[in-house]
Parts: structure tokens; C-alpha cells; sequence
């Protein structure tokens, strides 16, 4: 069994997310025998409206904290021994590219996915990043949550 | 009274064309008061303010709040992220 | 908008899943906004005994049917444009190694980690394949579900 | 009546010796009287044959089951896929 202490990361990320951080791969473990994962990809249109692009502007400071704190709840929440990877994207994002990405391992498959639902929506409530959606048609808007 | 620095961001920032200031707070005082000092101070974002939430040192802050000179309020807009 | 077919792709893998089929990233699609996955990794431990491998045995015409069978299934039940990628390993695996990946697109979270949570359920409910423990103090058994 | 090909698996397959044989069966029969066929001619496994599922043609099947020469009988103890 591998004794080492929980993988626990979590990261505000400059531009999208790129390629490893959306892998799950990352957190196989001889001891985790399920790894739970969510990506969330923007979107190229909205009620409609063409989107050409995302910029997320992001409370640094506030954010890194504010994830480091929900993986620190999920694992009292759910199950100490979870591995956990966070990772928000902020700037400019273009339609397909991943804006935030959670990976848990846990012994097993419930937890796992209880904890990944959990920091999603945990992050889209608190998480101080604000998505200002540029459309097709030259219009833009600040969203208010999804 | 303390000095705090005051954060805005997204459409409260965008409106009032300010993303950092130093404001004069009472040392003891409420997430409710300094979201009306901040109302009184720009009425063109008072309804904006009304949806906010308030943070101090990045966490957020519910009802009485201690401030002093160091300290980083940021008001909160509903957040988009995910 | 991507108005082409959705994905959907199932397969059972001889021996422990590559890489790239626990890479969700494959399904990042312009027009859907949340992919969520799972994936079955290899304990090395089970009721206290040391796991040095263990062996799937699978049905493999029927499982590969069967896999369709679920992957058509829940675009019925949850959403029809679900973008989905279905494999299971066969045959030898070492502790640490993947034997499922189930990877689901959608146009919103909530339906993206409904479908996954169902396939991994139904997986375990009637794929046709039984795993086989070879235990570090020589024994084996074969397992009743998980 | 028809000779069907049936498969074994896994912890019966072992106890039986046998992967694969032709079996005689009624063309028109149930999953129940074909694991009680079984479990008659193979004592050593009627208790693990009593918590087996039957597949036909690679279909979990339920209640009555149409056999023929070309019929697949898969007898499918309980599953640990995942």
C-alpha cells in the first residue's frame, strides 16, 4: 500500500488549460481504485448568440486560497485519503479549450464522484473568476454563474 | 479611521472605471455598511452592489467586520467561473 | 455550432487501458460544455491481502455488444447529443494499471456526470467480465462484483 | 431437439474443466430449466449454477428462450467487470 501522503494541487492557470492538467492519468495510485474527472470546456454559443471567445478575469489572490480551502473540504467532506488536482484557466479562451479541470482519486468510485461534483460546484459558487463572453456579433456580457 | 484598499472587478469594475482605490473605513463595522458607504459613494452602482458579495484579506466576510489599514476589501460580483 | 453525429465509441482493450484512452480531452467539442469521466484503476490490496495482479476474463462478443448496448442507452435516458468513449481492459493488469475508462461530453454538467455515473454502474451490473485476484501469499480468487 | 453451443466462465469454467461444449436442449425452453438442466448433470456446480445468469445469442435472457443448432448459451456467473 502506498503510505504517502494525499496528492493535493491546485492552480490558477494563465490562458487555457493545457493538455497534462486536463490528464487523469496523473493521479492513478496502486492504493485509489477510481479517479473521478470534469472538465469544463467553453462553449461557441450561448442562448443562441455566436461566442468567438471568453476572457476570465480572476481575483488571484483570493482564488489560489479559495481552491486550496475546497480541497481541503473535500477531504474532510468525503474522504481524507483523496488525491486531488484543481485547476482554473483565466484570460483569453477560445470555444473547445478547457477552462477548469478537477481530477480525485479515492479508494473508491462513490467518493470519487461525490468529491469531483462537489469542487465543481463548490467552484461555481464561490470562486472569484468572472467569464465576459465576446459573441459573434460584436456584443459582449459578463455572465452571472451557469 | 483605517484606510483600506477597496478591489473591483468584472461589470461593477467596468462601470465604475476603477480597479483599486484607498477608501477611509470605520474599524469596526459591516459587510451591509460597507457595501452602503460604497452605494452613497457611487449611485450608479448601487443596484450592482446590492448582488455583491464582500471579501476582506480573500475571504469572504459575513456581517461584522474588523479593518485596519492593511486590510483588502473586494467586492464580489456574482462569479462566472467553471 | 458542431452539427455532426456525436461520438460514440466502445471497445474492450487486450490488456490494461493506454493512455490514450483515459485522456477525456479527445471529446472537447465546441458545442458541449462539460465532460466528465471516470476511470477503474487496479488496487493493490483487497480485505487486507496484498494484490500482486490480477486477470479479466471477458465474454468479448457479448461485452462488445453489451458496451454498445449501454452507450446507446444513456443518450436515450440523458441526452442524445452525448458525445461518449466506453473501453475495458481484458487479461492481465498490474496494481496501478486502468481497466475502465468511460469519458462523457455534454451540453451541461449535470448530464455529463449522470451518464458517466450510469455507465460505470451498468458496467459493473452486466459486463461480462470477472476479475480474477492473484494475491501476494500465493492465493487467488475470483471475484463477486465491487 | 437442437444442439446448442454453451460457454462457461470464470469460476464454473474452472470447476467444470470445460470452456465450450454442444449441448442437447428442447427448442422451446426457459432460463430456469436450462440451469436446472446443468445443475442435474453437473452436481459439483448446481449451487454456483444457481447464481448464474444466462445469455442467448449474446443477449441476457429472461423467462422463455427459442433454441436452434446455431444457438450460443453463455452461462454467466455473477460479474466483476470495472
Amino acid at each position: 500500500m502506498d503510505a504517502a501522503a494525499p496528492l493535493r494541487s491546485w492552480a490558477i492557470i494563465d490562458g487555457p488549460l493545457p493538455p497534462e492538467r486536463c490528464a487523469p492519468l496523473a493521479l492513478a495510485r496502486n492504493d485509489q481504485g477510481a479517479i473521478a474527472s470534469f472538465l469544463g470546456v467553453v462553449r461557441d454559443h450561448h442562448h443562441g448568440r455566436g461566442v468567438t471567445h471568453l476572457v476570465y478575469e480572476c481575483y488571484r489572490t483570493m482564488a489560489e486560497r479559495l481552491l486550496g480551502e475546497l480541497v481541503a473540504e473535500a477531504a474532510e467532506r468525503f474522504d481524507a485519503q483523496l488525491h486531488t488536482q484543481v485547476a482554473h484557466g483565466t484570460g483569453l479562451l477560445l470555444p473547445g479549450q478547457v477552462s477548469v479541470a478537477i481530477h480525485v482519486g479515492a479508494a473508491h468510485r462513490v467518493a470519487a464522484f461525490a468529491a469531483c461534483r462537489h469542487l465543481i460546484e463548490r467552484i461555481k459558487e464561490d470562486l472569484p473568476v468572472w467569464k465576459h463572453e465576446h459573441y459573434a456579433d460584436g456584443g459582449s456580457a459578463w455572465l452571472k454563474g451557469s | 479611521m483605517p484606510i483600506a484598499t477597496v478591489l473591483y472587478f468584472a461589470q461593477v469594475r467596468d462601470r465604475l472605471g476603477c480597479e483599486q482605490e484607498r477608501l477611509e473605513l470605520p474599524a469596526t463595522t459591516t459587510v451591509a455598511e460597507i457595501l452602503a458607504t460604497l452605494g452613497a459613494r457611487y449611485p450608479q452602482c448601487a443596484a450592482a452592489f446590492a448582488t455583491c458579495r464582500i471579501a476582506v484579506d480573500c475571504r469572504f466576510a459575513a456581517g461584522a467586520v474588523a479593518l485596519d489599514d492593511e486590510s483588502e476589501i473586494a467586492v464580489i460580483p456574482p462569479v462566472s467561473g467553471g
